[in-house]
């Protein structure tokens, strides 16, 4: 295995790392704008790591931009998505969890 | 000028209606012009594709020129024939119907349906290839529950969602069998399934996936639920193309399996089909007579009609072709004849405002032709000489006293008692003076005509049947080899 | 066991638990969802046994029936759900009505 | 090697009994939202079947059509129902065993039959390969589709059609008052139509020769028409009489005028193998229009009016 | 490599199995819709390592379907339904 590849493994397993956070995030956190700050933070830096060790093992520049397309797309659909919901829970009385 | 020996029937009576269903979608003003011309030309072709089987015998065609087991291949016989003339007599006095029956807004949805309806029918009963048939089979089904629903209603949506949940159930059940045979033997072409079928499990279940889905779009007992308010709460000539036609082409489609695949290895399930359609015929002629509301007697008279057609298979191994033609003499007469009653039973609803039969209020006189076309369609569903009915139902009696099942010949005259009694019913209340007389609306001509039409054609049909089983019997579509 | 296998038994799951979900509930969005789960059992089945051949490219015509069968069953369902709020509308509840009013 | 088989048959065991789960619990699940969830989640498990079992055609049409659309058609019609009827009890479940038992049966003889199929079938690949190249297409699904079963698809384009008339014969136009459009939303879908509309051209021309093509191309192009619906766009208004009409038939129409043509030449849908690549990009894109306006039209759910009209 | 493509997958579809927990739970509808916002992320994570593991480039094609569409379910809740007919 190259250095590159050795790279590949370390940020594939950190992603998946980041995608479990996300999920324990989502079970135990107490209220619903806490999960959804846990929830776009882990995955979009987890599918970001992965997508970064799997660019490293990419055949072609196009395979790398569409990988970039496609993390660019869940970043922004995600964030923009989880705006959406967090407003209207809130307009609809979804109260924020307090100590 | 080509020859007309030469011009492509088959393949025109799939394409006509599907060309004329754009045509009228895309220009509502058309749509009355556009279906009642294409009506006509489906009629012409018909005869040509008539003329040209006689002349050269089974119609074949390979679809974009790839053999089957590649391609989907068209397939046309007798059998098929007669289905399609059924189609077409029937679709005449429906469009005829139909030009009077539905207002403007209604009419620019219906035609369009209307005319797609009928080019799924005549795919499907040109098709041999069982997932080609599913298709044309989810055609036939979502343009029915579209018809049913199209005059609104809390009776009319309620029956179409419960048809639309039926013939759902019915087709993913019918696909899943035809994934089994695909599977196993490589081809959905019913010819080469033909050569290739043996004895095995995955035939068995094939025949019970695809038969329980197929029956429970034709209805039998006890899979007849979804029926009677289906057929009831639709607008008259929707009703009317329901019970004539489209029971008919799932059974079509069952029949040919029955032919083709499974008819080898089912003895047991031929006697169940038959006791199943002994109990449709009683239960749904009881049931016929029971009912107060005229459309769904109608409607009940139709689980019955549709027993006889089964009690056919427990006999077809030592009858043979014979007995064949009974049934699809049954299945034609049946078709002209419920038309009709479902045509005059919409004049009669439209007429006092109600279908109470106790109501009727002298309707013989108020409203003779659409009366008389309900009586003499009646007597075809009772079965008595001359009528259609009564020569398929006299081969099959035939054949139940010749082999012996005297409980199946019991039951079959037991129903046609039944069934004198309801229409009797229904003729005697017409004569009868009753106390309401609501302000009668006036019926346009072409709708009384349409119905008394069909009603002495299903009469006439007593005196053809030699001429018909010759048709039928191109292609030998009875002989027990490949369809 | 392999994978053809394998997948085509939870094909055959899936249409068996659609079908009991389809005849035990009333409500029309729970038989829909039932027709639907039933169709990815079928669809489950055709693609896993498509699967049998002995090259590496699966059979391409359960394929091309699937893919018309997924657009069939989206289009039924589309109807299905404008008729559902239709009766929804008419029995004031998703469900079908037995008794008949004139 | 043993292991990487032994993982691999462990993710499918995962993915089929999740799958099994999934079924279970949405078709059981007292809250219909949940189910609706719950059923769209299904939908991302089914594409990876797909993907699992080397039909990335279907799972790109299985992404297009679950991940998108039916999410959104359920949705808007869980909107509608009376609000008393979203969270019911369940129907009594207590004299079903006897139902539970049959079904069970049932299962188990299928399930007999399939294992009673042999392990290896040839199908109809032999076929397809021996033909493909006079198809005028590579992607041998397509080839099947648009060529050697493209009667099929012709009547499944009638299939749209028909139930978008059911749809209308039903409609009515209701009118719901909707929140004002946000500026996120408003942002999002100016950024996400383009990329949708590019990304189904990009479907259609791959699809002659990979996976992709006229239905999963459609139904991208119908999810970025949703997307305008849902963000306050009235393409109803647009899209009226006519116009609208001629979208909706111009893969039917384009299908049934080359079969009446082909026909001239006795061979319904034959296509001059020279022309044949030609030939199906036509009708792929013709289709694709056909296929977008009609999903979108039936997520619609009535037949938008006509400025002539009376409201 | 094979093996970690897999393992990793193996792992994400776990994860996403566990992650139907809070469909199940909820509470609020917004809940529910969030766990599955949460999915497609994670499927378009295991499509992509499938990509990789299997040399089947048309799976990056999913992937980005997944990527674009998952919007849309998204907005119609927002739209259609929003949080309110189940507060508890």
């Amino acid at each position: 295995m190259s250095a590159s590849d050795y790279l590949s493994v370390a940020l594939l397993i950190t992603g998946a790392v980041f995608f479990l956070a996300g999920t324990v995030g989502l079970l135990r956190f107490p209220d619903l704008y806490t999960r959804l700050h846990a929830l776009t933070k882990a995955d979009n830096v987890g599918l970001g790591l992965m997508i970064a060790g799997l660019a490293l093992q990419a055949e072609s520049w196009a395979v790398v931009g569409k990988l970039l397309l496609i993390w660019g797309l869940v970043l922004l659909a995600g964030a923009g998505v989880a705006h959406l919901i967090a407003s209207g829970a809130l307009k609809q009385g979804v109260r924020p969890w307090k100590k | 000028m080509v020859p007309s020996s030469e011009i492509p029937w088959g393949a025109l009576l799939i394409l006509l209606p599907l060309a004329a269903a754009i045509l009228c979608f895309v220009w509502p003003k058309l749509a009355v012009v556009t279906g009642v011309v294409t009506m006509l030309l489906l009629t012409l072709a018909v005869g040509g594709f008539a003329w040209q089987l006689q002349r050269e015998g089974l119609y074949q065609h390979a679809v974009g020129g790839w053999e089957t087991p590649l391609g989907i291949g068209l397939y046309g016989d007798g059998l098929s024939l007669l289905m399609l003339a059924m189609t077409v007599l029937v679709g005449l006095a429906i469009t005829l119907y139909a030009r009077s029956y539905f207002n403007q807004k209604q009419a620019r949805v219906f035609w369009p349906l209307w005319l797609l309806l009928l080019a799924a029918l005549n795919a499907l009963f040109l098709s041999a290839d069982i997932f080609n048939l599913y298709i044309t089979l989810e055609m036939v089904g979502l343009a029915a529950v579209a018809l049913v629903a199209l005059k609104g209603g809390r009776d009319a949506l309620n029956g179409a969602m419960r048809y639309l949940l039926a013939t759902l159930l019915g087709s993913l059940t019918y696909l899943l069998g035809v994934a089994l045979l695909y599977h196993s033997y490589g081809t959905v072409d019913l010819v080469l399934l033909a050569e290739r079928i043996d004895n095995s499990p995955v035939v068995w279940a094939a025949l019970g996936l695809m038969g329980a889905g197929l029956l429970l779009k034709t209805a039998l007992f006890p899979l007849h639920f979804w029926l009677p308010a289906a057929h009831a709460s639709a607008p008259a000539p929707i009703s009317a193309l329901l019970s004539a036609l489209l029971v008919k082409a799932s059974f079509y489609i069952f029949l040919r399996l029955w032919l083709v695949l499974f008819a080898p290895l089912g003895g047991d399930v031929a006697l169940l089909l038959g006791l199943l359609g002994a109990v449709a015929i009683l239960w749904g002629s009881w049931q016929a007579l029971r009912q107060t509301r005229l459309k769904l007697l109608v409607a009940y008279s139709t689980v019955a009609q549709i027993g006889y057609l089964f009690v056919a298979f427990p006999l077809a191994a030592a009858a043979g072709a014979m007995l064949w033609n009974g049934v699809s003499y049954l299945m034609l007469s049946h078709a002209l004849a419920k038309a009709a009653m479902f045509l005059a039973a919409g004049n009669l609803l439209l007429f006092g405002g109600h279908d109470r039969i106790a109501e009727l209020d002298r309707a013989v006189q108020r409203l003779p032709i659409s009366t008389a076309a309900f009586a003499l369609a009646g007597v075809s569903i009772m079965g008595v000489p001359p009528s259609g009915g009564f020569i398929g139902k006299w081969l099959l009696l035939e054949a139940a006293i010749e082999q012996g099942y005297w409980l199946l010949a019991a039951v079959m005259v037991v129903g046609g008692l039944l069934a004198s009694a309801y229409i009797f019913k229904v003729v005697g209340y017409a004569f009868t003076r009753s106390t309401a007389t609501p302000e009668p609306q006036s019926i346009p001509m072409g709708m009384e005509w349409a119905a008394l039409l069909l009603a002495i054609a299903s009469i006439l049909l007593g005196f053809t049947a030699p001429w018909v089983f010759a048709l039928l019997g191109i292609g030998d579509p009875f002989g027990g080899g490949a369809p | 066991m392999n994978t053809a296998l394998l997948y085509s038994l939870v094909g055959i799951g899936l249409f068996s638990l659609g079908l009991y979900a389809l005849i035990v509930h009333a409500h029309l969005l729970r038989k829909i969802l039932a027709i639907n789960v039933m169709g990815s059992g079928v669809f489950l089945l055709l693609i896993a046994l498509a699967k049998r051949t002995a090259t590496p490219l699966p059979d391409a015509v359960p394929h091309a029936m699937v893919i018309t069968g997924i657009v069939v069953t989206v289009a039924a369902t589309a109807l299905a759900l404008t008729l559902m709020v239709r009766v929804a509308m008419e029995n004031h509840r998703a469900e079908l009505s037995d008794q008949s009013q004139e | 090697m043993e292991k990487v088989t032994l993982l691999i048959m462990l993710f499918d065991l995962l993915l089929g009994l999740g799958l099994l789960w999934l079924a279970w619990q949405l078709l059981e699940s007292r809250n219909l939202f949940k189910a609706v969830v719950l059923f769209v989640a299904f939908g991302l498990l089914m594409a990876l079947a797909w993907v699992r079992l080397d039909a990335p055609d279907v799972a790109l049409a299985e992404a297009a059509i679950g991940a998108g659309l039916t999410g959104a058609l359920l949705m808007a019609a869980l909107a509608k129902l009376p609000s008393r009827d979203k969270s019911e009890p369940l129907a009594d479940e207590k004299g079903h065993w006897l139902l539970r038992l049959a079904l069970l049966l049932v299962a188990a003889g299928l399930g007999y039959v399939v294992h009673s199929l042999p392990e290896s079938a040839p199908g109809l690949s032999a076929e397809i390969a021996n033909n493909l190249a006079s198809s005028g297409v590579n992607n041998p699904v397509t080839a099947v589709l648009l060529n050697f079963r493209g009667y099929d698809t012709l009547l499944e384009l009638m299939v749209l059609m028909l139930a978008l008339l059911g749809v209308w014969s039903l409609g009515i136009e209701r009118s719901t008052r909707e929140e004002p459009v946000g500026p996120v939303l408003t942002t999002l879908v100016q950024f996400l139509t383009p990329l949708l509309i590019l990304v189904a051209a990009y479907l259609l021309w791959a699809g002659a020769d990979a996976p992709g093509g006229a239905f999963q191309a459609g139904a991208v192009l119908a999810a970025a028409m949703v997307l305008l619906l849902l963000a306050g766009w009235p393409l109803q208004g647009l899209l009226t009489g006519v116009a609208l009409r001629l979208m909706l038939v111009a893969g039917p129409a384009t299908f049934v005028a080359l079969a009446g043509l082909t026909l001239l030449d006795a061979q319904l849908l034959a296509y001059p193998p020279q022309h044949a690549g030609k030939l199906i990009l036509l009708l792929e894109v013709a289709a694709t229009l056909s296929i977008a306006v009609t999903l979108a039209a039936l997520f619609l759910g009535y037949r938008p009016r006509t400025n002539k009209e009376p409201g | 490599m094979d093996m970690l493509y897999l393992g990793v997958a193996f792992f994400l579809l776990l994860n996403l199995l566990a992650g139907l927990w809070r469909v199940l739970r909820g509470p609020s509808a917004a809940d529910r819709m969030l766990a599955s916002q949460l999915f497609g992320t994670t499927a378009v994570a295991i499509l992509l390592l499938l990509a990789e593991r299997f040399a089947t480039p048309a799976l990056r094609d999913v992937a980005l379907l997944f990527a674009l569409l998952a919007a849309v379910t998204a907005v119609a809740f927002v739209r259609r339904i929003g949080s309110s007919h189940e507060r508890q």
